[in-house]
């Protein structure tokens, strides 16, 4: 197929879609509006089982098999990067060369780790009571560590980020996650019912009964899973090289 | 008062999402990308979603370009085997 | 203004689904994706807001004191966001092996080389 | 109605519609500064958004935009510093603009709040902003390259 003909069947087809688009949003409930069944019913709920952060008691207890679902495409997704990325047998390992950075750069990367680390950490912790949770939280700490890649180099990074702990970690509060939900079965509800542990006093960090087990196994879960994945891109783009062959030129 | 505000955000998000797709050299389509993140950001907060707003700052200010351009760079690094043509 | 918000959530969609028919890189598509998937988040979130609400977080405000907005659509989106990303990732990653066999990200060129 | 949420509009419309400006044309240089002006103007909007909405809890939405703001930065500087060596970017009027708005709308906020736990979350942001922003600049203007060449 050419260029302008493919063109051509993008613009019929996009000008159909944006047509009935349109109709549909102008049927829409209007923007603002006043009616929200689920949402009053899900405020409910939550106050009713003392959770103060009503999208995490969505998130972790209402809906926790939905996020079950979401966690598995997480888990599947880091599990095809690190198959795709793999190092394969025409390539080999080039020790990246040690970059040099600026002192106030070095300073404000090692300066800012520890309280990125510790914000990380909060956002998790506080995920049932203030906006903010597992999955938040989980990016905002593996972000963290990889500041010690901006500020010194890759080697520094490496010598203090086991890879292999991390895919235990990813797989380990995965299956914490699963863990939760079997114990309610248990104790003799259903999959994921949040019936086993005390509410507790509402606004208060242990309230929620399971959701902060949850909330912490997919903190855990995603923290570990970004790792992984910058581990895997950067070990790519940085130190992995393919072997000469072929006539080609490696790059200096 | 509030739809204004509303209203602003919206329209920088269309307008950078626009430039996002314009840009057509992945570096800095990188750099739109991550200016889209901050007012997606925004335009959740203002939305009173702070939930959503801190998940896609979590990701789009750092994580996202940061795999962006790393691909760029092993892609870059790669030889030609293809010659394009004089 | 009733009807703004998705009036740029569609937009949003079809510029880029445009970027990813009309891409000449597909480092360039795979961002293209990532606009598109924000076009779902703003449609979401444009659905669950209600005038003069705020957020359904009571750790500083009272319960029932004000009204809220709907807190589902919000904890659809939030998972999307993240989730969304490991699977740009997931995407790139298929990026870099293409580049690796076949030494071009052009998705013109790629489909001469098979045929 | 309600002068907090107006300022920030302002700021959005402004200051975030002119950085978009900057990111969408122009040299790389020119590029790299708007995201990172980016990131400095929207903070202090989120800052007033959260005092107009009476929230304090939107506050850490700011927070985690004064910390991974410019890491993103410090992302771009390292990974394209062979693309910024040959020309660097440099727009200290700019950087010193923003962060001064910054500092006064921080000031502004601790000076309204009554002072305990909130007001120091609204310190650590306003240090970890202006901080961030003027050593992402410094990276950007040849942080990396300088050094090497030396």
């Amino acid at each position: 197929m050419n260029r302008r003909l493919r063109l051509w069947l993008v613009g019929v087809g996009g000008a159909g879609l944006a047509a009935l688009l349109v109709a549909a949003c102008l049927d829409l409930p209007r923007f603002g509006g006043d009616r929200h069944p689920y949402g009053d019913r899900a405020v409910r709920a939550s106050l009713s089982r003392h959770t103060a952060n009503t999208i995490s008691s969505v998130n972790f207890d209402q809906r926790a098999f939905d996020t079950l679902g979401e966690m598995s495409i997480l888990f599947a997704a880091v599990l095809g990067c690190v198959v795709l990325l793999r190092q394969t047998r025409d390539e080999h390992r080039d020790r990246p060369e040690p970059a040099e950075v600026a002192r106030p750069v070095r300073g404000y990367a090692l300066l800012v780790l520890p309280v990125a680390l510790l914000t990380g950490l909060y956002v998790i912790a506080h995920g049932q009571l203030s906006p903010g949770g597992g999955f938040q939280g989980g990016v905002v700490a593996a972000t963290a560590l990889h500041l010690l890649y901006l500020g010194a180099d890759y080697r520094a990074l490496e010598r203090v980020r086991p890879i292999g702990v991390f895919e235990v970690g990813d797989a380990l509060s995965a299956a914490a996650y699963l863990v939760t939900g079997l114990a309610a079965v248990l104790a003799g509800t259903a999959f994921l019912t949040n019936t086993l542990l005390p509410y507790g006093t509402f606004n208060t960090l242990s309230s929620g009964g399971t959701v902060p087990l949850l909330n912490a196994a997919i903190g855990m879960e995603v923290a570990c899973a970004v790792v992984v994945l910058l581990a895997r891109f950067l070990d790519q783009a940085v130190e992995i090289e393919q072997d000469k062959g072929e006539g080609e030129v490696r790059a200096p | 008062m509030t739809d204004a505000v509303i209203v602003v955000a919206l329209l920088l998000v269309a307008a950078s999402a626009t430039v996002a797709v314009a840009t057509r050299d992945p570096e800095r389509q990188a750099l739109v990308l991550s200016v889209l993140g901050v007012v997606l950001a925004v335009l959740f907060t203002v939305l009173q979603a702070p939930d959503v707003g801190l998940s896609q700052l979590a990701v789009g200010s750092a994580v996202t370009p940061l795999l962006l351009l790393l691909t760029v760079r092993k892609v870059r690094r790669r030889p030609r085997r293809k010659e394009p043509p004089p | 203004m009733h009807v703004l918000p998705y009036l740029v959530a569609v937009w949003i969609f079809l510029v880029g689904c445009y970027g990813l028919a009309t891409s000449r890189n597909l480092i360039h598509a795979v961002g293209c994706l990532a606009v598109c998937q924000s076009a779902t988040y703003v449609l979401l979130l444009a659905v669950g807001y209600r005038d003069g609400a705020t957020a359904p977080v009571f750790s500083d405000v009272k319960p029932g004191s004000r009204p809220v907005v709907d807190p589902v659509v919000q904890a659809l989106a939030l998972t999307d966001v993240v989730v969304g990303a490991t699977v740009t990732a997931l995407l790139l990653a298929l990026v870099v092996q293409v580049a690796k066999r076949h030494g071009t990200v052009d998705p013109d060129e790629l489909s001469e080389l098979r045929g | 109605m309600n002068g907090w949420i107006l300022a920030a509009a302002l700021v959005l419309a402004g200051g975030v519609g002119a950085t978009l400006w900057g990111v969408a044309s122009g040299p790389l240089r020119r590029r790299v500064i708007a995201q990172n002006l980016t990131t400095a103007l929207a903070c202090p909007a989120l800052l007033l958004l959260a005092q107009g909405y009476d929230r304090p809890s939107y506050v850490d939405v700011a927070l985690v935009l004064a910390l991974l703001g410019p890491v993103g930065t410090l992302v771009f500087a390292r990974l394209l510093a062979d693309e910024l060596t040959g020309d660097p970017p440099r727009a200290w009027g700019a950087t010193w603009a923003v962060a001064g708005l910054g500092t006064v709308v921080v000031a502004i906020l601790c000076a309204v709040a009554a002072p305990g736990r909130a007001t120091a979350k609204l310190l650590v942001t306003g240090v970890l902003l202006i901080g961030g922003n003027v050593v992402a600049s410094r990276a950007l203007a040849g942080g990396f390259g300088g050094v090497r060449r030396g």
